[in-house]
């Protein structure tokens, strides 16, 4: 049961080792890297969830017409995935530049500012 | 950052940045053909900008790209693909008009380029935009972060 | 206290992240595919073309990639207001 | 159907976008002609909300589908619906209200704040991105559309409290703020991801055909991520840390927009709760966990309050208390409702919870807005380094001191109206709930009190720069709001009636007629 979940399984512990950084490293980029670990496995689920055993992709240009071929939606949900993705990733890093310029540290401890 | 990298990376940089850009055109063209599409084919343009930026720092790209201009032809990217989708508003928002029309891009045959109906505007559209935003990111970070240096 | 609060909730999102994956319909074999299904058979009548990705992207789904550009645009103003010049009389 | 209101949904969406996306190229021709096309845009963007809302309320307010690039919701002879929908019913135009109310206070009132200041271009074009992505949520009736939109909310709500550069706070805070925000995209994506691989659907009314007829497992581990991800979003304990930093650190305008923000995810949770997973189980669980978390809302935001110096923090810590209200509300009317014999008085508790959301935008908007004003003219946000600026500011004491009282829940104002339908309901339900709602708002009395009394009473410190005189503009948006919380707190049952019902009706029992507006391919 679990070998037949593996790609299932595999975007899970990606996205699980994401998380672990995201809440448990003190250093800012290490966080954006988290987060990023956290797409990239959300959107492995994505592909693994619209795979079809056997099948081919969806396009039909120089293939066999009548082929077996996997579910297209989901690939159409990571690519806008992707692309949300990438512009939250530089907006948090832009943040960071900025947090590094007015303190001088990249370290989460040290820049406790806002309270309670 | 200023002087860029050695002389083999600037020099085989030179050779395939035009490729790269030649590419990723090819693949916002055939978006609605092949795999890929305006997104992945502005990504690969953007690519190439990137390359030319850590070959030659941002030296490279003076005089060839100007921020203001990037940001403007993103602009209108963006509103080309807002009025695309308006265009089938007569029906619905995003209704493919030009679809099956016998139009411009109305072929009814799906093989061929110009078929599809607004695909491959969109598609060139999305890619403008892509380019032109990434690469604008780029360089917003890599001026921002060299003004950090010098404070 | 806040540090013991923060394991439990990461082991409990990771528990359920794994039996979520575990008990999931059987990779490979979806049960339910009638949309996906229409798109595969009807986009190369109705959308005319042959990649049924960029169909389902610029097409079916057009709203979701407008949101999408929408979102990148976003990030491009956002940067930009970050990395603006700001003039020393308003801080 | 005439065209104008068949579009009208799209067109919510689509102007501000198209705003949004002009105004850097037309911030080029010069500040004056930007701020005439963003006041246009926002106009007819309110005109359009307006017209919808009074259109649908004049029908039968069965609910409005709009579909995306097709003529009807399903192709023929299929199950599943195709493509991307818009879906407005009672509760989606009630949200429409608000957030309308919400951005033309905030247009209104920025047209005049930002006169010398850098980027007044990208906080403009961020600020019509903010509203798109805030209507998209309350109208979509696709569940990955949601997911886009609140990413677009995300990205611009982020920029716009990390606006002010210069601040080391801001910064921290949008940092904060963003991942946070990602974190609970990410699970709401997880959870569309889930579903979607079980049903094969991305429609709202499909699934909510559905669920249940899958992995039971999976179905519940989606709804507890989905849960997770907005509450995360709206700002209930314990995910709370983020709000207070977001409102205190976005510019005066932009935080009644983010407070907009926070009701559409709140609206977001209901959408699951009642639509997706209306009669899949027996929910008394989550009612009592959605109850659970409200009081512990409730006493955080309003012992937070207790202790802040920062004008703008302390409310804040009000808004999170707030947001408690109202799952405390819902949560009595969801229990009430899945309960074996379903009890009147959970739509009555319902009824308040969402009469309480147009309230508590208005009455917090107008405190964000004074506050801004306040902070403008002390040079400070520290409530001990203020005083004695009722002598010249009149207008902005008495719009404050009308925020606060209706905030506080002090008769004839909105906040009163709103919080005596839930207490009564809530002490039907259970006695210890409704009494610990009402001292916390005695409590938050009391804050705001010593607030006002900082702020506007006493000696004028040194230094304060008295010159400014408040710009006209900041007085009538300020005076639309406190317009609104006077008008309802004085004639509510007319505006329960006609805009709250029809939302209550929606959540109560308008499930099967959101399902069939799709799965019946009745849509136009």
């Amino acid at each position: 049961m679990i070998l037949g979940q593996m790609p299932f399984v595999v975007s899970a512990l990606l996205v699980i080792v994401g998380l672990y950084a995201l809440l448990f490293k003190r250093n800012l980029i290490k966080m954006v890297i988290g987060v990023s670990i956290i797409e990239t496995g959300v959107n492995l689920f994505l592909v693994t969830v619209g795979y079809r055993t056997g099948g081919q992709a969806p396009i039909y240009t120089y293939s066999d017409p009548v082929a077996f071929r996997v579910l297209p939606t989901p690939q159409a949900l990571t690519l806008t995935s992707i692309v949300i993705g990438l512009a939250t990733t530089a907006l948090l890093l832009s943040f960071v530049v900025f947090i590094h310029r007015h303190y001088q540290t990249l370290d989460a401890q040290k820049i406790k500012e806002l309270k309670g | 950052m200023n002087g860029g990298m050695s002389i083999i990376v600037k020099t085989v940089t030179r050779f395939v940045y035009a490729l790269i850009i030649m590419f990723g055109f090819y693949v916002i063209m055939h978006g609605h053909l092949t795999p890929g599409g305006g997104f992945q084919g502005g990504a690969v343009v953007a690519s190439a900008f990137a390359l030319v930026l850590v070959a030659f720092g941002t030296a490279g790209l003076k005089g060839v790209l100007n921020r203001h201009l990037l940001q403007s032809l993103e602009e209108v990217g963006a509103l080309a693909f807002l009025g695309l989708a308006f265009a089938g508003i007569g029906t619905a928002f995003f209704y493919n008009i030009l679809a099956n029309s016998g139009a411009v891009f109305g072929k009814t045959d799906p093989a061929v380029l110009a078929s599809g109906g607004l695909l491959p505007l969109m598609n060139w559209a999305v890619g403008l935009k892509v380019m032109t935003g990434i690469v604008s990111i780029l360089i917003i970070m890599i001026i921002g972060s060299r003004e950090e240096a010098v404070e | 206290m806040k540090r013991a609060l923060t394991v439990a909730a990461f082991l409990l999102v990771a528990a359920f992240l794994v039996v979520a994956a575990t008990t999931m319909r059987p990779f490979g074999e979806p049960s339910h595919t009638e949309m996906d299904d229409y798109f595969l058979a009807n986009c190369q009548t109705e959308v005319v073309a042959n990649n049924v990705v960029t169909a389902v992207v610029f097409d079916y789904r057009g709203f979701d990639t407008l949101g999408e550009a929408t979102v990148l645009f976003a990030a491009v103003v956002g940067v930009l207001a970050l990395f603006r010049t700001v003039r020393e009389d308003e801080r | 159907m005439n065209a104008l209101l068949h579009h009208a949904p799209v067109l919510l969406v689509a102007v501000p976008l198209l705003g949004a996306f002009a105004v850097p190229l037309l911030g080029k021709l010069g500040a004056n002609v930007r701020r005439g096309f963003v006041g246009l845009i926002v106009l007819l963007t309110t005109a359009i909300a307006g017209y919808l809302a009074a259109s649908f309320y004049a029908a039968d307010a069965s609910p409005i589908v709009y579909v995306l690039g097709g003529r009807l919701p399903l192709p023929s002879g299929m199950v599943a619906p195709i493509r991307i929908m818009f879906e407005v019913d009672g509760l989606s135009v009630f949200m429409i209200l608000i957030t309308a109310l919400a951005a033309l206070a905030a247009v209104l009132y920025t047209s005049s704040y930002w006169k010398q200041r850098s980027g007044g271009t990208l906080k403009d074009s961020l600020m019509l991105l903010l509203i798109v992505g805030i209507f998209g949520m309350e109208m979509t009736g696709d569940l990955f559309n949601f997911f886009v939109f609140l990413e677009i909310t995300s990205i611009a709500a982020c920029s716009l409290v990390g606006f002010r550069v210069w601040r080391g706070q801001s910064q921290e805070a949008a940092f904060k703020v963003m991942t946070l925000y990602t974190l609970s995209g990410l699970f709401v994506l997880l959870a569309v991801g889930l579903l979607y691989g079980q049903y094969g659907g991305l429609n709202i009314a499909y699934l909510a055909t559905m669920v249940g007829s899958g992995a039971a497992v999976v179905d519940k581990i989606a709804l507890a991520l989905l849960l997770t991800g907005l509450a995360m979003k709206a700002g209930a304990v314990p995910m709370h840390m983020w709000a207070p930093d977001a409102y205190g650190e976005a510019p005066g305008a932009a935080s009644i927009v983010l407070v907009a923000n926070s009701q559409a995810s709140l609206y977001g949770l209901f959408r699951v709760l009642f639509t997706l997973y209306g009669n899949a189980y027996s929910p008394q669980t989550i009612a009592w966990i959605l109850i659970a978390l409200a009081v512990v809302t409730i006493i955080v935001g309003v012992t937070m309050a207790l202790v802040q110096r920062d004008i703008k923090r302390l409310i804040a810590f009000g808004a999170v208390s707030q947001i408690g209200y109202m799952m405390l509300a819902v949560g009595v009317g969801f229990a009430a409702m899945t309960a074996l014999e379903p009890s009147s008085f959970g739509f009555v508790a319902l009824q308040g919870g969402l009469f309480h959301m147009i309230n508590d935008a208005a009455c917090i908007g107008l405190l964000f807005l004074a506050a801004g004003i306040i902070i403008r003219r002390a040079g400070t946000r520290d409530l001990q380094g203020m005083g004695g600026l009722a002598h010249e500011m009149r207008w902005t004491t008495a719009f404050f001191m009308i925020g606060a009282f209706a905030l506080a829940g002090m008769p004839p104002l909105n906040g009163f109206a709103s919080k005596l339908m839930i207490y009564e309901s809530t002490f039907k339900f259970s006695p210890v709930l409704a009494i610990i709602a009402i001292l916390a708002s005695i409590l938050l009395l009391a804050v705001f009190l010593r607030a006002f009394q900082a702020a506007f009473l006493g000696p004028q410190p040194e230094g304060a720069n008295a010159s400014q005189s408040v710009p006209a503009s900041m007085l009538v948006s300020m005076g639309l709001l406190a317009l609104v919380v006077i008008a309802f707190g004085l004639f509510p049952g007319f505006f329960v009636d006609k805009i709250v019902t029809p939302a209550a009706n929606a959540l109560w029992n308008g499930r099967d007629a959101y399902i069939q507006a799709v799965m019946l391919g009745m849509g136009g």
